[in-house]
């Protein structure tokens, strides 16, 4: 028999949800496929992903399937598997600088960012007092979403005053901690935007305690707690970038290069990050999952 | 040494043991009245009682850290085992794996809150125990055993939940966390009379005085006949217990159990612990100085956060006054015994 | 129950037989035998390194014997802990001192047994009262709830002699607890083990104060190389110095304390002190705080500094080491005004410094001999490029070995497996290596024997006939008598009289060591 | 004692000595053959050199830290240090925040690789000296300080990044993380050099001396004459030193500086130490030991991922293993002294 296709599918930080899924949506492409798949959590930091490029190399896996945890740090290892002949595809995030990848499927995290800050000012035509909820101080992720939150907002400052702009690194006790000082030091607030469905459940949690049940928050990443939570009504909407969606599409282009060469019709596929709420909720990837 | 001598010494130590309990106490008031003054809301009811309920998860875990670094030995698996716990607590809560996501239970399916709490401390009391005695019979250091634990109990979290979360627990469960006894937090009430025991035990019971008598010198305790040995087990039973405890509260504050929770508690509890007073050579401590130490902690970052200061800042802040907390009450001391 | 013997009146306590124990391929004790009987004092003696602490070590249960028997009370004794031994009435003052420094003199006088009020809660009053009577037996005056770590090695040795005879015992094991005692001190231990053993308690008693084992034991036990060297027994007549002597050391006895004739010291002054006073140390609130001290120092002469437990003698000897910091005063060292800010400072100047407190304050027990012995010359032993020359401190190193009989494996060997005056001997050499002016000894033969003592005192005339000037401070008046040139006496901090050691004898040294100047009074703080 | 006796125990002595120092090494040996048996291209040459690579950036950090250990402290602060000396060789050899993005440089605005380097040790000793002069004169632990180190210096790296990433260096600074000398990575060149040098300094001069004594017993290292405090001082220098030279062959390697750098790094370093057989409690370690426990961790990690263990059971078996080959030295050793 022929020996089947290995393929490394790596990804940022398996602590959390959104890169589970992202992997086990790799998972289940790479068995359709019918091809091996080697795995790894870059345990959030650049160093630990970079070595387990570098193992897979040397293992001579066929294609890279990889969502990098930081775009600049991760550009000496995939340079190195192009050069070594491996076709990589990135996910999510997109490495700049790097000659001969193969292809990109991703939604832009400050697209995504852009998306949530309008849903915000959607809702709030005449104007709004808003907490802004920020990612772990220097990852990528939580500088593109600042990043898009700013860009709609900042142009609109008279309207629309963050009045409260903390981290909360991405976690729910501390998003609660912060909100709660938040609410405290300045009353209640018209909407919170959270880089994060985890900080966006927390802020709802102090928002419950308070009774502030009209505020208005904002998640991101579209997790089926949270798509739950705007079902209920507890959460104004969660930005969805469809991870699975991109996952297998990376898997695809992969294993067709690995296989015979076949060019991606695209190098770059863009998924537009859309808002769900709850009138859209069916377009949701994992809305499945929240029966 | 004469009479004179004698009585001036004694005063002298009365008025340094006042002041030397006080010092964390003293930096912990100015603080107060700087963050007062910066906006009068601080002194608000609602965000007194925010405080008191943000320290009590990882106050919890100080109060059992102390018996820990009083004897000598310090625990980094509490913010691992603290997860753990909480996923523990979550699938006996929630009867199952199956069904994790739904924000309200209707609570048929579960084994109830007394349950889970029951397999929470259980759980977290084991494992400290498991881990205390691969540190007597191993002969490991507490420092590997539980960087070890760190990273085990870490890995079992996300085994059992597979990464996620489990939500949604009842009402009865939500009560231990989000409820309110008159105006207080209850979290913050299970604080209160677990630091009152934990005082009791440490300074009016023999096991107490045990504990710190093997931090002062584990060789000359054994040589007096204590048995080292069950009392360093014991302490991280203690911890592991209360790592168990805080788990509970936090996910029925949370109405979340996350595989995520807990990172680097680890150095905020120990830091409570340090700045309180406790020495990591052992021996030299008290709850007091804990329960001050954890306020520290928390006045300070509600406080920066009631104020807006940015992140950077704040993380720069808060590093030199741990820092100027412990220099000062060094200085008193030094200043009281002349 | 049966008797043991029949000529004897009470029956065998505990009986050790054929005890051997190995270490990491060490024998420290081969077959040894010997028993006790209660209402008995047995004198167990021996060289540095004989065995003795491992034998006590092994019938207190801190560790097994590797084979051998032991028989208490009838019965197979096989102790898995101290509790074990505790727990059957065996009670044992360690040599190397067993407090628990961050605990209170209460605490540690009832460490495991604190009296409990209502609820089974601890009653700290009853704990600090009853502590207060406890220690008051042993002549301790100090503040129950004062922390051991405060305390002087005297103190310290007191607490602990304090609590063992608080315990309910049979058995009472001392091993060396008059080694930082004073004449006064000792008396009174002494009188205190006479009425127990009226109370029909046994007690074994490790000393190398030969004297006080003649006065108190009714037999001994002589260990040599970890093996029997004989019993010695009082029914026979008094027992003889010489006697004891020729056991340990298996040869006949050389003259104790061979000091020589005092010679008449014409030197030049070498150190002067004047008017020194020293603040309270906030780290050291306890310590005694000289109150003008003067005092001259010649080149060759042996200075002996005599007094009681707290009269300051340490402290003076840690202002002139800069150790302690200094309120008022100078100091002149050969003519030059000097003001050591640190023991650093005062080593390059060329004053060394023995402290009391080996273990806390001079060994370094995890590190080998050679850098326990050259940490004080690394200038000496290294290049200058920084880098030691092993060579010439290894040769240095042996022979010193050689000169004091330093007994140990190898220059590798962590100095914690040394016994005590072994231990000491290091110590010195690390001082003699770096050839001092000014050599100041705290209690220098503490915990160390009878043949070792003689070689100590022998090197330190040797020494002084270098043109060394030596000053000792030793809690034992013999030691004292034998080998000064000149003596001075402190009380409270202040110097209370001087005279020639040619002059001096025990009573008058203790009369001026008792006595409080008429300016002292009242202004002791 | 009898001349049969002595002899003996050189013998004894002698073995256990080897012994001793090979207990890590034997267990990192069996490793090797494990993972080499699971997978025989794990012996693969690229693969070794990509282990080699990859300690060398926290086996750099370690072998510092094996001088602090070595005296009783402890360096907390090293993650974060790092990343702030890496961002400050990032500005340096960019010539300033400015176009922080571009992956390619032409090299023409920056300073260059040396200024760059220089910027990183030098920043990295002189945070540490601060560091060390706090703990001595302040007389705050060295838990404490470093501690506050930890955040402060990620709030200053935050701060002068503004939270990105600063990227693209020139080729000449890229050399010291990828490149090659015949077949060796250039970072583990550096780290070997460093290891012999350190292992020198240890074993070999006066200085290396003055630290064990300083880390045996404090009190009797200065009345014997040491400067504890200036020795104290010098080994947060040190360490400062490594962070920031491992920071260089860091952003050299990624071709970026991260805010987020050595998150965590703290542990693992601190790990390879203690793995490595030196106490916490100091004055008995050595640099072969920090090597080897450096090591250790990597081969570890790195098999692993080699047989595609999945990530959380990777969390279970690291944690494990730690704590059972340091139980294994102890019991090796405790054999051996018997
Ligand atoms: N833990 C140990 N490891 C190795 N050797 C030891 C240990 N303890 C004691 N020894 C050795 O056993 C021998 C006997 O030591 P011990 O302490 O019993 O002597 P001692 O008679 O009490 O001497 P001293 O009068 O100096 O106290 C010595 O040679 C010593 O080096
Ligand atoms: N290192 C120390 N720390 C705290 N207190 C100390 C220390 N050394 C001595 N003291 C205190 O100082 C007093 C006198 O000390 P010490 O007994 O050593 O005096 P001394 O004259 O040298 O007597 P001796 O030589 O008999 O010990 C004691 O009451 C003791 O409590
Ligand atoms: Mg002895
Ligand atoms: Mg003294």
């Amino acid at each position: 028999a022929e020996d089947k296709l290995t393929i490394l599918g790596s990804v940022p930080n398996l602590g959390f949800p959104f890169f589970v899924h992202m992997l086990n949506e790799i998972k289940a492409e790479a068995a359709a496929q019918g091809v091996n798949l080697t795995e790894s959590d870059g345990q959030n930091s650049a160093t630990k992903q970079t070595a387990d490029i570098e193992a897979a190399l040397v293992q001579k896996v066929n294609a890279i399937v990889i969502s990098p945890l930081d775009v600049n740090a991760l550009a000496p290892a995939i340079e190195e598997a192009v050069k070594a002949g491996v076709p990589v595809v990135t996910i999510d995030r997109r490495v700049d600088g790097v000659e001969g990848i193969l292809a990109h499927v991703g939604a832009d995290n400050v697209k995504g960012g852009e998306a949530e800050a309008s849903a915000m000012v959607a809702a709030f035509p005449n104007g709004a007092k808003i907490f802004h909820l920020q990612g772990q101080p220097g990852a990528g992720p939580a500088i593109d979403r600042n990043k898009g939150v700013h860009n709609v907002l900042d142009p609109l400052k008279d309207k629309y005053q963050i009045i409260f702009e903390q981290t909360a690194n991405f976690a729910r006790a501390e998003a609660l901690s912060v909100t709660e000082a938040g609410l405290a030091a300045n009353g209640k607030p018209d909407a919170i935007v959270c880089a994060n469905d985890d900080m966006a459940l927390g802020a709802m949690e102090a928002c419950a305690a308070r009774n502030f049940t009209d505020v208005k928050i904002y998640g991101f990443d579209a997790l089926p707690e949270a798509l739950v939570a705007v079902r209920d009504g507890k959460l104004a909407g969660t930005v969805e970038q469809f991870p699975g969606e991109q996952s297998r599409t990376a898997v695809r282009i992969a294993v067709a290069y690995a296989k015979d060469k076949t060019e991606p019709k695209e190098k770059l596929v863009l998924l537009t990050p859309i808002v769900i709420g709850k009138d859209n909720l069916d377009k949701a990837e994992r809305i499945g999952e929240t029966k | 040494m004469s009479v004179a001598g004698e009585q001036n010494q004694r005063g002298g130590i009365n008025v340094a043991r006042l002041l030397m309990s006080f010092g964390p106490l003293l930096f912990l008031a100015a603080l107060i009245v700087v963050f007062t003054v910066l906006k009068p809301s601080f002194m608000d009811p609602i965000n007194l009682f925010n405080i008191t309920r943000q320290i009590s998860i990882t106050g919890l875990i100080a109060l059992g850290m102390t018996f820990v670094i009083l004897t000598a030995g310090i625990d980094l698996s509490v913010g691992s085992l603290l997860a753990f716990c909480g996923m523990v607590a979550a699938v006996v809560a929630k009867g199952g794996t199956a069904n994790t996501l739904s924000l309200s239970t209707s609570g048929t399916q579960g084994y109830g809150w007394f349950a889970a709490l029951l397999a929470a401390v259980v759980v977290g009391a084991a494992a400290g125990g498991v881990q205390g005695l691969a540190i007597t019979r191993l002969k490991v250091p507490p420092f590997v055993v539980t960087l070890g634990g760190l990273t085990v109990f870490r890995g079992l979290t996300l085994t059992i939940s597979n990464g996620g979360p489990i939500s949604g627990f009842d009402a009865s469960m939500r009560w231990f966390g989000t409820g309110l006894i008159g105006p207080v937090p209850v979290p913050a009430i299970i604080f209160a009379v677990a630091a009152i025991l934990c005082h009791i035990v440490l300074r009016y019971t023999r096991y107490g005085r045990a504990v710190y008598a093997v931090g002062g010198n584990a060789e000359a305790a054994r040589l007096s006949g204590l048995r080292v040995d069950r009392i360093l087990v014991s302490v991280y039973v203690i911890v592991g217990f209360f790592a168990g405890l805080a788990a509970f509260v936090l996910s029925a504050r949370l109405n979340s159990s996350e595989a995520v929770a807990g990172i680097g508690y680890e150095l905020t509890v120990i830091s409570a612990v340090v700045i309180g007073g406790t020495s990591l050579f052992g021996g030299i401590g008290s709850v007091g100085g804990t329960v001050v130490g954890a306020a520290l902690i928390g006045v300070l970052q509600n406080g920066l956060q009631f104020n807006n200061v940015s992140s950077y800042t704040q993380s720069i802040v808060i590093g030199l006054i741990l820092i100027l907390a412990v220099a000062f009450d060094r200085w008193l001391k030094s200043r009281v015994r002349r | 129950m049966p008797t043991a013997e029949a000529a004897s009146p009470e029956p065998i306590l505990l009986a050790v037989e054929g005890v051997t124990k190995h270490f990491a391929g060490v024998t420290a004790l081969s077959d040894v035998s010997l028993d006790i009987r209660p209402g008995e004092i047995l004198g167990l003696l021996g060289e540095n390194g004989a065995g003795k602490s491992t034998l006590l070590k092994i019938l207190s249960g801190v560790m097994p014997p590797s084979s051998g028997r032991i028989i208490f009370d009838g019965a197979d004794y096989q102790p898995a802990s101290p509790q074990d031994a505790k727990r059957l009435g065996i009670v044992t003052i360690y040599q190397e001192l067993s407090l628990i420094p961050t605990l209170t003199v209460a605490e540690n006088i009832f460490i495991g047994r604190a009296p409990t009020g209502p609820l089974g809660l601890v009653s700290w009053r009853r704990m600090e009262e009853d502590s207060r009577a406890i220690i008051a037996r042993v002549g301790l005056t100090i503040d129950p709830m004062t922390p051991v770590s405060a305390l002087s090695v005297a103190e310290q040795q007191l607490v602990e002699i304090a609590r063992a005879l608080s315990l309910k015992s049979r058995l009472i094991i001392m091993d060396e607890p008059t080694s930082a005692l004073t004449e006064t001190e000792v008396q009174r231990l002494l009188s205190i083990m006479d009425r127990l053993r009226r109370d029909k308690v046994a007690i074994m008693f490790v000393t190398h104060r030969l004297e006080e084992a003649a006065a108190i034991c009714d037999r001994m036990t002589v260990l040599r190389d970890g093996r029997l060297a004989g019993h010695l027994d009082r029914d026979n007549g008094p027992i003889e110095l010489p006697a004891i002597i020729e056991k340990m050391v298996g040869r006949a006895a050389s003259e104790l304390y061979a000091r020589p004739a005092q010679r008449a010291i014409a030197g030049d002054i070498r150190l002067s002190v004047r008017g020194l006073r020293t603040v309270r140390d906030p780290e050291a609130p306890h310590a005694i705080v000289l109150d003008g001290v003067d005092i001259d120092l010649k080149a060759g002469e042996i200075l002996g500094v005599a007094g009681l437990v707290g009269s300051g003698r340490t402290e003076l000897a840690r202002a002139i080491f800069g150790a302690d910091r200094i309120a008022a005063g100078t100091i002149t060292l050969d003519g030059r005004q000097i003001a050591p800010a640190s023991p650093a400072d005062a080593i390059a100047l060329g004053i060394g410094l023995v402290p009391e407190d080996r273990k806390h304050q001079a060994i370094f027990a995890a590190l080998g001999i050679l850098p326990n012995f050259s940490v004080a010359s690394l200038g000496h032993f290294s290049n200058g490029f920084g880098f030691m020359a092993e060579r010439r401190e290894r040769d240095a190193l042996a022979g010193f070995r050689k000169m004091l009989s330093i007994r140990m494996a190898s220059a590798e060997q962590a100095i914690e497996g040394l016994s005590g005056g072994n231990q000491q001997k290091v110590i010195l050499a690390r001082w003699l290596a770096r050839d001092p002016k000014v050599l100041i000894v705290d209690e220098p033969t503490r915990g160390v024997d009878v043949g070792a003592k003689t070689e100590v005192h022998q090197i330190l005339v040797q020494l002084a006939a270098r043109g060394i000037a030596v000053m000792m401070i030793s809690s034992e008046l013999p030691e004292v008598l034998a080998v000064s040139d000149r003596i001075v006496t402190m009380r409270r901090g202040r110097i209370t009289g001087q005279m020639q050691g040619v002059e001096a004898n025990e009573e008058k040294l203790m009369e001026l060591m008792a006595l409080d100047r008429q300016d002292a009074k009242g202004q002791a703080r």
